[in-house]
């Protein structure tokens, strides 16, 4: 099988038609600020990682392009499930970056509300999140909503864990509107991708019976016209489809990892040449769609934005000892609750001592 | 209001009952799992309800017990109740990822934003003389794991009830039914409103007595009984059963309160006692009534062994007699 | 995609020949003689369950060309992993049936000793042996050894499990030996393919990157020469065949199971038409390769083989109960000596009392 | 024979000599897992381990836990010894089943004829200030199962010893690696023959003391330690620390003893304690020492709970001072 990647832009910032991907109304220059302010966002996290602030963080340097991308193709009614790192696609659906970096700090698990901005909670066991996906998009139906489809993210890794065979295969069964959305990012942690995969990821989908397509990950526009098809085949009832977004993890897999272990450092620098971001540069710049001040005010934003995370983290009030036994279960539980006094009245102790 | 005529059931139509009453008064319940649409379940529990209430509420599903649970997530996130059943106690363990990791862990990562109803049936324990994994009693994984409730029906009258309070309960709940007594009829009341019934998470005494309490859940409720029966029939002793019904949480209050009367406790399970549910049950009785127990809690269990072949299992499993033994011994100190 | 089905005698008895395929040695009255005698297993045992003498039976009915033609396909050396419904391969191994029948009695969970007939025990929870297979196949690679393969069997319902697509995918990354067998017997208990798959099974593999290929299940003739070139080539390190037979389910699924539930009479009169051992004999008949005489002999030995199987059904002691705490560990464990001690201290109660 | 000199090292360094010396002495011997490769694992357990025993014996695996622990089994059957590294706690869930349903029943399937000696080592605990899964203590749910062994190290000197002797026993183990001790050192003699060391199933007494017993395993073992300094010196209790190592069989015996002694018992793990371990111990100990105990066996444990975010791990976890009340409490009976 010849391996075809779906490109709109070229590394050089160049555009190439595709005529099953027009390319009518998208709006370039709100591609290039999402993505120059979430990798913003990416860089203030690990400095503070760095600092001590944040725990861990998971970059999505390199990755700007397919999440941003994808992240913009969806409509304000369709759902998303995030692995861990789509801070791109939480920026696109509008969740206070914040909200991140909680979970990240060690504030929080999560905690925000997947409805509000149709965004669901980070989920860190690999995989799980498509089953859910997958579920959700069987709920769509049956609420017979044709206006409305699903997205899940993961990486490449996952391909390997059985609950995403067993989504794929659910979602291909009962024909769920939901778009598998694998960012192909060359490494699971250590292991590149022949540790995971004998061929090409998108061939997998054609097996489970539904179509599988690649597409530059680094390619935004390539990534938003695709995704947004996929979306609309979902939603007028063609079942699922499988994007591979053919990416480059250029940072460390989390702020705990270090990657010269395991890859060259070449690698990163041809990975450079074709960096998301700067191939809309030069095509803005090029085409004269944009202006230096225009590419100043975005950075002008960026700035802003980097303080606003700087301060709004060191802010963020620590969790309580008493909220660990917080929102465990719905209804009532004695056992919970029989805990929760006899630790409060242990905390007490030593308040009574300080006393 | 309860019209106070009650019909006889078995246990399975009992589940049937209930699951369909759900099913009527609420359009977001679901059933969902392997062969539970044409064939009604291998138990027949889900029999006629497809063809009742459609392919879309109640799905043939494909055959992959974390695809069904990890779907039914995804469908209570969408508002969905889903009821999954998994069709033999031993074919739970692929779907432990997305139960643990998941389905009980997803209120608390949202800050209680998400609720996630989903009932998990399981037909559990042995006594039917299946081969291998069909006769598995799991549920202390379950009941050790935060933020799943756990919960045993031992009767046609406490399913009937108990099934429509689970689909019911907000929080995910692992519903286990007693396989070997699906075919046992009791009385049930279909017409009392379930408002009425005894809340899920509490105990119920099923025989008073005053000299020992007998704790049990599931399929060993009934045999319980016989037991307190056999043993003041034999020597006179008035043994108390409680069938716990809610493993987590236990109903420590109505435990605890028998205990304090008796002074004397047995605990009798299916599972392995070893790490069993009778583990947690004796040293939070030994806790909380340290000063009346004439003797310590002992446990009647099966053995720190695999399930048995079938030819033997009766040996396994604890039976009045072995139950009696247990009883006996609590006099001994 | 146009579904290919690999057919080398006709339902009618033709041969059909093909050149992939060859058929030099094989020895057709042998394979015939297999068939009639596993399906004799197949009618006692059913028999026996009737008669309360098993406490369960998983019928082979319909797929003994499958079985027989896969397991005869098997070097002596080649290891199969079964399901739990693979009496015809056992039968090819050389297992005593009655240790089918030990399981299905009660009396034990299987307890031969998979190497010395090279036929693991059988495994119930669906699709785990698929992994078990492919490790095995691993080591097969650690070890050298240049003429060993490993098949492992399956049905087309667990192809919906995660554990198979694992195996699959792990077979393909490490390129280990192994054949997956799956017998799509169109049912999976109550549920029709259509439940677990869009697309032909066979189809899966591609997409793990190996081959796959679809079989006729009811063709001996096909299924042997079909599994041994795949065999072949696991060998020569080729890596993975998906094979899937594609046959019928002519019976209940279980002795317990009652298909009137769910599936039309008319679809098993189809079937019949096709059935595995017909067709070899209408062969054989016609070209006047076996007469009368051998089909006779046949008919005896499967009349002693009953008869056998009946008195040794019969005659099979019950496990004794101390027996329970056996072979829990290989080591030492306390607490399971105790657990044996107290049960063996209170069984004799009784036989004091007894005295 | 055993030179007595002894090197300094840390846990994790322990375990990489452990698995050395057994990749040495067997070639049999292999580990497998996700980034045991080139990158060590991301504790650094198996730092250089591929290098010098090639891509083969040290295998880096798809991302699929129970892909790891069923290609495991299969080699095991093919007479390996394979060492499965399960990255962090939570993500041994997707093999759960592999590991309950095959690897802990298969030789009993067997009747004998089949032994799997597959050692699936498990990072466990909290205290590292990790995201969510990254702290899980699993044990029970494989205490619970027949047919494994569970044992958890509490220093560098017995995971040296431990991750040998689990890999050389025939059965399957679990051992359970306290992660946030990865980087304290202690004293290993890597001279003295493996033979020489504590069995894998005995529990060591670590503290010796009068007044009560005090039982632990893993991470809390050097906390436990701590906590009886300081019950010395604060009010001369004397307490005795007992290391349990084996949670599966336990090592009752030893146990016992010392509560016999003591008259007194507390159990500390950070699971949570609602049918955890120490609700066996718990009820064991009462058993057997029914008579000797001046109060219940108290537990001392992680909250019925998920793991909270790490900003507040430190009240869940049992520390120094939440071991020490629980000491107290047991004198106020
Ligand atoms: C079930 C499970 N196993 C292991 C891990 C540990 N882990 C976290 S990220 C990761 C690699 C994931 O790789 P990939 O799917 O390609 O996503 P990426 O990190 O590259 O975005 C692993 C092994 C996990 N989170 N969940
Ligand atoms: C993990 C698991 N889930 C459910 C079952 C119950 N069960 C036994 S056989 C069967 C259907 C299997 O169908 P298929 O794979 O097509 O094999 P066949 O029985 O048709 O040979 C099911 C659901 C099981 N044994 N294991
Ligand atoms: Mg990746
Ligand atoms: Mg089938």
């Amino acid at each position: 099988m010849t391996v075809e990647l779906i490109q709109l832009l070229t590394p050089e910032g160049e555009r190439v038609d595709n005529p099953e991907y027009p390319l009518d109304d998208v709006d370039i220059k709100g591609l290039y600020r999402d993505m120059v302010l979430v990798r913003r966002v990416d860089t203030e996290a690990i400095a503070l990682q760095r600092q001590g602030e944040l725990g861990l963080w998971a970059s999505l340097l390199g990755q700007e392009a397919a999440q941003v991308g994808s992240g913009r193709a969806l409509s304000h009614r369709d759902m998303a499930f995030p692995s861990y790192r789509e801070h791109g696609v939480a920026w696109c659906r509008g969740l206070d970056p914040m909200k991140l970096l909680e979970l990240f700090r060690g504030v929080s698990h999560g905690g925000w509300d997947p409805e509000e901005h149709k965004f669901h909670l980070y989920t860190i066991v690999i995989g799980d999140q498509t089953l859910h996906a997958t579920g959700y998009a069987m709920g769509i139906q049956r609420d017979g909503a044709e206006d409305e489809a699903v997205i899940a993210y993961f990486g490449d890794g996952a391909t390997s864990q059985g609950d995403v065979s067993e989504a794929f295969n659910f979602a291909s069964v009962f024909n769920a509107p939901v778009v598998f959305f694998c960012q192909n990012n060359q490494w699971a942690i250590s292991e590149s991708n022949e540790r995971q995969t004998r061929v090409p990821i998108y061939q997998r989908a054609a097996g489970f019976g539904f179509p599988g397509v690649r597409v530059d990950g680094n390619d935004v526009l390539a990534c938003y016209a695709v995704t947004r098809k996929a979306l609309k085949a979902a939603r007028e009832g063609q079942g699922p489809t499988l994007i591979e977004a053919f990416t480059y993890r250029m940072g460390a897999h989390t702020t705990t990892d270090d990657p010269t272990r395991y890859r060259v450092a070449s690698e990163l620098e041809t990975w450079k040449l074709k960096d998301p971001i700067e191939r809309v540069k030069s095509y803005l710049a090029r085409g004269g769609e944009a202006d230096g001040s225009f590419f100043e005010q975005v950075e002008t934003e960026a700035d802003e934005l980097g303080k606003h995370i700087r301060e709004a983290c060191r802010a963020m009030p620590d969790p309580t000892p008493l909220s660990i036994f917080d929102h465990v279960v719905a209804g009532e539980n004695a056992i919970i609750d029989a805990e929760r006094a006899q630790f409060a009245a242990y905390l007490d102790q030593f308040e009574e001592a300080a006393r | 209001m309860s019209t106070g005529d009650t019909t006889k059931l078995t246990l399975s139509r009992a589940l049937n009952e209930g699951l369909r009453r759900s099913l009527d008064t609420d359009p977001k319940v679901m059933i969902m799992g392997e062969d539970v649409g044409k064939l009604g379940g291998v138990f027949r529990v889900t029999d006629g309800l497809q063809k009742d209430f459609g392919e879309h509420r109640v799905v043939d599903t494909p055959l992959a017990e974390s695809g069904i649970v990890g779907t039914a997530i995804g469908l209570a996130l969408r508002g969905y109740r889903p009821v999954c059943e998994i069709q033999f106690d031993g074919f739970v363990f692929p779907a432990t990822d997305q139960i643990i990791s998941q389905l009980a862990k997803m209120r608390y990562r949202s800050k209680g934003q998400l609720t996630l109803p989903v009932t998990i049936r399981i037909p559990f324990g042995g006594g039917i003389g299946a081969v291998e994994h069909h006769s598995e009693s799991p549920e202390v994984y379950f009941a050790h794991t935060a933020g799943l409730r756990v919960v045993a029906c031992g009767d046609a009258a406490d399913a009937y009830t108990m099934i429509q309070q689970s689909i019911a309960c907000d929080d995910p709940v692992i519903f286990l039914e007693p396989k070997r007594r699906y075919w046992e009829k009791a009385d049930v009341d279909t017409t009392a409103p379930i408002e009425d019934a005894l809340p899920l998470g509490k105990a119920r005494v099923v025989v008073e007595g005053s000299d020992v309490t007998l704790l049990t859940y599931g399929p060993l409720v009934r045999t319980c009984i016989e037991a307190a029966a056999a043993a003041l029939e034999a020597d006179g002793r008035s043994v108390e059963v409680i069938d716990l019904r809610s493993l987590s949480p236990l109903d420590a209050g109505t435990i605890a309160a028998s205990v304090a009367k008796t002074g004397r406790c047995v605990v009798a399970h299916e599972a392995p006692v070893y790490a069993g549910l009778g583990a947690e049950i004796a040293a939070r009785v030994t806790e909380q009534c340290f000063y009346h127990l004439e003797a310590p809690v002992l446990r009647i269990g099966g053995f720190a062994t695999p399930y048995p072949a079938s030819r033997v299992e009766d040996h396994y499993l604890p039976d009045l007699e072995r139950i009696l033994d247990g009883v006996d011994r609590t006099f001994r100190f």
